[in-house]
């Protein structure tokens, strides 16, 4: 049966299944969890809720799936949405139109990116280092443009990208719904893909073969700021107010996590943006999950940690080989080979990448 | 020669808190005193090395606003050794009252007392479930918030709290949870009540309320603390209820008290608690609105 | 001179070059009292460096150390307020259950060869949870074992006092570099973070070694919540938030390399004053908004490192 | 029996590398192992030393089974291993490298002095002398060869292995190894030697066994075999000709293609001047160390230059960047391919078309199909043994990684390929077809710069060499001046510039 499965399909099989079991323990805390109702002209229910709520880490995650892939982390996601929100309220209060508004927040977030990118390919900073800068000053660039106040405005254009709905259907889930299916033609159908694997893996090897590596992890930045640009629109649009302190707030921790689980390797190199997608749906049914079930507050933590842990245990290579081998051939676990050496991703010789080329 | 007087403050992480900062910063420049500021992005160890510092610096008083109760004994020893007098703002700490001059706060539990009297008041007897938005967990206010409100409708039968979730003090969690409040409670139609611990997640359950295609306000009564200048607004439009004011002007009491202590040496009592006012859409919300908008919430 | 050492040096000549201007700003910031402050101050944060710097010189990483801080405080807390032991052994009892919370995330990443960061992510929700569990009120602690203690400081001339958590993070570094440069341990752990194949092919006990690290990484950081809880007299579930950030901030200022394998234990203590440093500055600058507060700690980071990498490249270059 | 393997069998997925495979080793006996590339050798001797576990068979080291589920407990037994990379710790100083696990203490703690003392003494036997205390990334790729060899035989209490322990060796260290592997062998130690080098195994080896896809051929004495049977034993097949066709010496008339001038940068190697035909092929030789591979990467523009300037056909050319280089039409395949060649994870398509890839931009993709076409071709015309062109290039055998390699840069069509030690690792079959491909494309208008330790190789086809000595070109020999002698001369003569020609 799974030999008849597309590739693309069979590499995300294991997260569609988390994602089936997670919405499953969701029926079992909450029986009408399927229940999906029309009213005022939209889709209304709990599915909806995770496909709506789940819009900004899916986003962050689209990006933070290429920066990963070249082997970088982003941990300034979280304060380019508190920048980004913020212009773009700010750009409406002070009475332009949408589109100048949302054209402005894109670019303050291709700027942070650029930022980024020029700190980790230019000057050679780590990237957790590089972006740890942004994450921790962005904030306050956010907060002065606010000033520390949630900035509010009452622009109907603006507010409808957070809380509107189009075919029924809120927008939040249709941009990145849109964003994700652009972003993965974009990279599927031209040869940037492969390039940024190929730069993940062995950025030295990639430069020596004449590829632009450098330029491609600039790139790649630029993607993950204009990633965590329209978070933040969707976000301040939502409760019509760019709240600096608080929007994003860890959410770069909930990225990383989705692309993880997504199935996408830190250490860089094969990425699958269907799977992070995939994977922040998958975080967004255990969060909504939590809020069904009414238990307290204080374990809401303690589950994600379980259910994380459960999860990771299941996609782990040791146990998806044992699977894999209980149900296929042997010839089509082909990605999991040897338990010794070979194989797993962690046994990626970092060092060889660790410096780039040397001018 | 100016006073210089060194302010701990726990960060920016709302409105609120950017007002009294504002406010602080105003009363000093209009008394002329030369004010240090210590941002401590809300973390306990960042203010104890706040305190340090101003003492080391040797500042004529200090002013805390502490993140937390606990913790402060020996660094409020070391103020009191260099003879640095410290007054707490607006929240009080775990320490002897010898440890610090005075303490200019409201009383949280009693905020969350007069929301849930109002509460038991206007429903009158009727039932009424009630959803509640936590704040952050583990924070004081959440937890004085909860015990008072509880301590409010303890003698009403027919109030009962059905849901209580953390909506960490912002508007995002508190639409994001309200949301679900909403799906798991029949579509809303079995929620009477809302009480949130503060405006932020007031505003943003508001909206939430209004997507689902309920009135707040009449549907679903909203009574939440702190008398942010956006709560106003929804009242004026009748989709809030109540509000429950935390003054974010702690500096001026304690200015007065540190004036008076510099000129005679009289000392204040141990606490000066600030009222705890309650709004209702009687008050002229819009006036309140324009009075509050300017004060740096 | 050995071009290994450039990192290191170049961190020291920032951190005495920092420490000058400073001084030349505020001739206070060289009293006593603010070198002891610096010390007493960044103690719990400089012991979890430490044991970070560990994991991070294996390639991995350890982002649940913030939460164990505050379980550890809250666990000890909540034992001195219900029970009668005394904190001796409450105190072996948390650094039991911090190191055995490590060893099971070391164990886990090693046989089911997931990511570090993901496996101590869960662990930081974990470790932050139970914290909640116990309370989510925060505890004061009034042992009068815990009045000795915090009595118990050196006066130095000028007011400073050199103080007992201070002292036990001046172990934790002479430790931790002992164990890191002269050890077998120490050189399975560089090992590591050279790359896994080679490491293993060369003999390196790659299973044990992991486990070890993590162990370490979480007796540090249950350690490090001990000297919370005495530099706080409290325990409280919020406590230490994002103290992992800082730490590898710290650790990543210091000169160690975050892919793993070269780094030194002296360099992540003069990071972590490197942060102190910024802080202590800014407070004493007092002048400075909430948001100038965090974008003036960005530049100021973004200024160090630049300034590492740029006098690395540059003696580097002149010794071609 | 010192050391035997019986019915050893290991299964990768879709790929067999071992087939119940028996090996035995005597005391006292170097014992080479041989095969085309991806044969099993390496496979075969990590199988034996715990690095892989065998899917079934058994191993006994003095006749006692024994069981070894890692490298550690290989070691502790007396066996020592070169594995076929270079695996040792980049970022370990090289004096810890040589006795990690095995520090010398004192108090309990690592004496890094007496570490240090030690690490200079052992290496000392090999005739290197240097700062023990640096980081081995700091040096060259055949220093760590030689300190890998070091450390192995320092561990070999029983059994010492070397899996293409030569392959980045000159003809000098070779025979310091060699005296080295003839002294353990008369200690009574076993030696697994494996190597592409048929005079070397001729030279130092006393029996062998030949595996082919995996399958053991036989096992002999070396004095029964000869060449000629050993050939066709590791190929199943008789290389057509061994002989060498006489070259054409005569100067090439072609026009310049390439001209460098003054080109250098200061610290890393001499400016030089170097003038490329078309159709010429141009040797490099030094010795270790000497600046070959840095002439290759200031040519390629991996290193930038500080001084001169490039031209062709009289047009300045920009050479600040490998990509700038490319686009010139330039090629480079490198001297450490895990570090500089193979993208490890990607598939032997992917490898192949990378460069042509990057050449043409992210917007212009090749199409899948026009992919699988390149690459097949090349695994066809190059014999790169993988069972499809999906494979991650990684889990290839050496010498076949190499081909890929090679077959990245030959898919760009490049005018001026240069070559670091190109038959590195690559089997005789391969390697005679290898240089007929290349002489083939030569013949069609590229020219060639190649580094080769290997004089007898350069000799054969290069109409030029020029030879390198302490960073800096000493001598260019041409003509019927090409002899090993000659270049052995060059760089021994530690006199001025000269230039022997015909
Ligand atoms: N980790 C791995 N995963 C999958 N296949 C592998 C792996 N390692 C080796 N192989 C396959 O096993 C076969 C034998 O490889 P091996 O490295 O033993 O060859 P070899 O004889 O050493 O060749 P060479 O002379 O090129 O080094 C090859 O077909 C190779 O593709
Ligand atoms: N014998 C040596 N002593 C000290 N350093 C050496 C020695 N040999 C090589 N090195 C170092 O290795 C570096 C590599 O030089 P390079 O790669 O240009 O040499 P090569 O001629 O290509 O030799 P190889 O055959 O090792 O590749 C040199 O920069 C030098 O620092
Ligand atoms: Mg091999
Ligand atoms: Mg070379």
């Amino acid at each position: 049966m799974m030999n008849r499965l597309h590739p693309a399909l069979r590499r995300i099989l294991p997260q569609l299944i988390t994602l089936v079991v997670v919405l499953g323990c969701n029926v079992l805390v909450f029986p009408d969890f399927f229940k999906i109702e029309m009213s005022n002209g939209r889709l209304y229910g709990s599915i909806i809720d995770i496909l709506n709520r789940g819009a900004p880490v899916a986003l962050l995650a689209i990006g933070m799936t290429l920066v990963i892939a070249t082997k970088g982390i982003d941990l300034s996601v979280g304060a380019v949405m508190a920048i980004c929100g913020a212009v773009a309220a700010a750009a409406v209060a002070g009475g332009s139109d949408v589109a100048t508004a949302v054209v402005l927040a894109l670019c303050a977030g291709i700027v942070c990116g650029l930022w980024n990118g020029f700190l980790v390919a230019v000057l050679n900073i780590q990237p957790i280092v590089a972006t740890l800068i942004l994450m921790v000053a962005g904030r306050g660039v956010a907060q002065l443009i606010t000033e520390g106040v949630i900035l509010t405005f009452t622009n109907e254009g603006l507010i409808f990208l957070g809380s509107g709905s189009l075919m029924a259907l809120p927008m939040p889930f249709l941009i990145w719904l849109g964003f994700g299916v652009m972003t993965a033609i974009v990279v599927r159908k031209t040869a940037l893909g492969l390039l940024i694997e190929a730069v993940g893996i062995n950025l030295r090897a990639s430069t020596l073969s004449g590829v632009r590596g450098n330029v491609l992890i600039v790139a790649v930045y630029a993607i993950s700021g204009l990633c965590a640009a329209t978070a933040g629109i969707i976000v301040a649009a939502d409760i019509k107010g760019a709240d600096a302190n608080n929007a994003g707030l860890w959410l770069e921790l909930d990225a990383i996590l989705a692309v993880v689980i997504g199935g996408t390797s830190l250490l860089g190199g094969r990425f699958t943006l269907a799977g992070s997608l995939i994977g922040a749906m998958i975080i967004q049914s255990i969060n909504t999950g939590i809020l069904l079930s009414g238990f307290p507050p204080e374990f809401n933590l303690i589950i994600k940690a379980f259910i994380i842990l459960v999860i990771l245990i299941i996609q782990s290579p040791i146990v998806q080989s044992v699977l894999f081998a209980m149900r296929m051939p042997p010839d089509l676990s082909n990605d999991d080979a040897e338990p010794v050496e070979g194989g797993s991703a962690r046994d990626r010789d970092a060092s060889a990448q660790k410096e780039g080329m040397a001018p | 020669n100016a006073q210089t007087i060194g302010f701990s403050q726990i960060g920016s992480e709302s409105g609120w808190r950017a007002a009294e900062t504002t406010l602080t910063r105003q009363q000093a420049k209009d008394r002329g005193i030369d004010l240090k500021f210590a941002d401590a992005q809300q973390k306990q160890e960042n203010q104890i090395k706040a305190l340090r510092s101003f003492i080391a610096q040797g500042v004529d008083a200090i002013l805390l606003a502490p993140v937390v109760a606990t913790g402060w004994d020996q660094v409020l020893e070391e103020a009191k050794e260099a003879e640095i007098p410290v007054i707490l703002l607006d929240r009080t700490v775990d320490a002897p009252d010898s440890l610090y001059m005075t303490a200019v706060t409201s009383d949280l539990v009693h905020e969350g007392r007069v929301a849930g009297e109002w509460l038991a008041a206007e429903v009158a007897g009727k039932d009424c479930k009630i959803v509640e938005l936590q704040g952050t967990t583990g924070s004081s206010p959440a937890i004085d918030r909860k015990n008072g409100f509880e301590q409010g409708i303890a003698d009403h039968s027919n109030l009962s709290i059905i849901r209580s979730q953390t909506g960490d003090f912002t508007r995002t969690k508190g639409k994001e949870v309200m949301e679900s409040f909403l799906k798991a409670e029949n579509g809303g139609k079995d929620i009477c009540a809302l009480y949130a611990h503060n405006d932020d997640m007031a505003v943003g359950a508001i909206q939430a309320i209004k997507e689902a295609g309920l009135k707040p306000g009449s549907d679903i009564l909203v009574v939440s603390i702190d008398a942010v200048p956006d709560i106003f607004l929804a009242m004026a439009a009748g989709e809030a209820n109540a509000t429950v004011e935390l003054t974010p002007n702690m500096a001026g009491p304690a200015f007065d008290v540190l004036e008076a202590f510099a000129k005679d040496g009289t000392l204040p009592p141990k606490w000066i608690q600030t009222e705890s006012r309650l709004y209702t859409a009687a008050d002229d919300p819009m006036a309140v609105y324009e009075l509050k908008k300017s004060l740096g919430y | 001179m050995n071009p290994r050492y450039l990192p290191l040096l170049a961190t020291i000549a920032i951190f005495i070059l920092a420490y000058a201007l400073c001084y030349s700003q505020y001739p206070n910031m060289l009293s006593t009292r603010v070198v002891g402050n610096l010390l007493t101050d960044n103690a719990y944060l400089g012991i979890a460096a430490i044991g970070m710097t560990f994991v991070i010189l294996t390639g991995g990483i350890d982002l649940s150390i913030g939460s164990v801080i505050a379980f550890t405080g809250v666990f000890i807390a909540v034992l001195l307020a219900n029970t009668s032991m005394h904190p001796l052994s409450v105190f072996a009892l948390a650094l039991l259950i911090s190191t055995c919370f490590g060893a099971l995330m070391g164990g886990i990443i090693h046989t089911l060869e997931m990511p570090p960061f993901i496996v101590t992510l869960a662990g930081m929700f974990l470790a932050r949870g139970m914290a909640f569990v116990l309370s989510t009120e925060s505890i004061p602690i009034t042992h009068d074992f815990y009045d000795t203690l915090q009595d118990v400081f050196f006066r130095v001339p000028g007011k400073g006092r050199l103080t007992l958590i201070g002292i036990i993070m001046i172990v934790t570094v002479i430790v931790g570099v002992v164990l890191a440069h002269r050890t077998r341990f120490g050189s399975y752990v560089y090992a590591l973070g050279g790359g896994l194949p080679a490491a293993k092919l060369m003999g390196v006990p790659v299973a044990r070694t992991t486990v070890c690290v993590y162990a370490l990484s979480g007796f540090m950081a249950g350690l490090s919540g001990i000297v919370f809880s005495m530099y706080t007299s409290a325990g409280y579930s919020l406590a230490a938030v994002g103290v992992e950030l800082d730490a590898i901030a710290a650790v990543v200022i210091g000169g160690t390399l975050l892919t793993g394998g070269s780094g030194f234990m002296i360099g992540t203590l003069i990071g972590v004053l490197i942060m102190g440093l910024i802080q202590t500055y800014i407070i004493f600058d007092g002048t400075l908004s909430s948001w100038w507060t965090k974008i003036v700690i960005g530049g100021l980071l973004f200024t160090f490192i630049l300034l590492q990498r740029g006098l690395v490249w540059v003696t580097s270059r002149a010794r071609i | 029996m010192l050391l035997q393997g019986r019915n050893i069998t290991k299964n990768f997925p879709g790929a067999l590398a071992l087939d119940a495979v028996d090996f035995n080793l005597l005391p006292g006996e170097v014992h080479a192992l041989l095969g085309e590339n991806g044969a099993g050798k390496s496979t075969l001797v990590k199988c034996l030393t715990g690095a892989y576990r065998r899917d079934s068979g058994a191993i006994f080291l003095d006749n006692q089974p024994i069981n070894p589920r890692s490298t550690l407990e290989a070691q502790d037994l007396g066996i020592g291993t070169v594995y076929q990379e270079v695996n040792l710790l980049p970022n370990l100083t090289v004096a810890e490298n040589l006795f990690l696990g095995r520090q010398p203490r004192r108090l309990g703690l690592v004496s890094t002095r007496r570490m240090n003392a030690g690490a200079r003494e052992i290496l000392s036997g090999y005739g290197l002398k240097i700062d023990v205390s640096r980081e081995l990334s700091s040096y060259s790729i055949a220093i760590q060869q030689i300190i890998a060899i070091a450390r192995a035989v320092d561990l070999s209490g029983k059994v010492l292995i070397l899996d293409e322990p030569t392959a980045s060796l000159d003809a000098t260290e070779v025979q310091m190894l060699f005296s080295i592997i003839r002294r353990l062998r008369d200690d009574g130690l076993g030696i697994i030697f494996i190597s592409h080098f048929l005079d070397q195994v001729f030279e130092i080896c006393d029996a062998l066994t030949v595996l082919r896809n995996g399958r053991l051929v036989g096992t002999s004495k070396l004095a029964d075999t000869s060449r000629l049977k050993l050939v066709n034993m590791m190929l199943g097949r008789s290389l057509e000709e061994e002989i060498h066709k006489e070259k054409d010496r005569t100067a090439s008339v072609d026009p310049v293609q390439l001209q460098f001038k003054n080109f250098g940068r200061s610290g890393h190697i001499k400016a030089f001047d170097l003038d490329i035909r078309k159709r010429e092929i141009v040797g490099v030789a030094g010795l270790l160390g000497s600046g070959r591979t840095e002439t290759a990467e200031i040519l390629f523009g991996a290193i930038g230059h500080d001084s001169g300037e490039a031209l062709a056909e009289g047009k300045p050319l920009r050479l600040t960047s490998p990509r700038a280089a490319v686009a010139q039409g330039f090629a480079f395949c490198p001297e450490d391919r895990k570090r500089d060649g193979i993208v490890a994870d990607l598939s032997v398509r992917e490898n192949i078309i990378l460069a042509l890839q990057g050449q043409r931009g992210w917007l212009r993709a090749l199409s899948k199909s026009e992919q699988t076409a390149i690459a097949d071709g090349y695994i066809a015309s190059l014999d790169i043994r993988t069972p499809d062109c999906e494979k991650p290039v990684g889990q290839l055998s050496g010498g076949n990684q190499q081909k890929v390699i090679l077959a990245r840069w030959l898919a760009t069509n490049p005018r001026f390929l240069i070559l670091d030690e190109p038959t590195r690792g690559i089997d005789v079959g391969a390697h005679a077809e290898i240089i007929r491909f290349i002489e083939a494309l030569c013949d069609e208008g590229m020219s060639l710069l190649v580094i080769s330790s290997e004089l007898e190789e350069l000799v054969d086809y290069s109409q030029r060499v020029i030879v390198l000595r302490d960073r800096a070109h000493v001598a260019e020999l041409t003509g019927d001046a090409i002899t090993t002698t000659n270049i052995i001369r060059a760089i021994a003569s530690d006199g001025h510039e000269d230039k022997v020609s015909a």
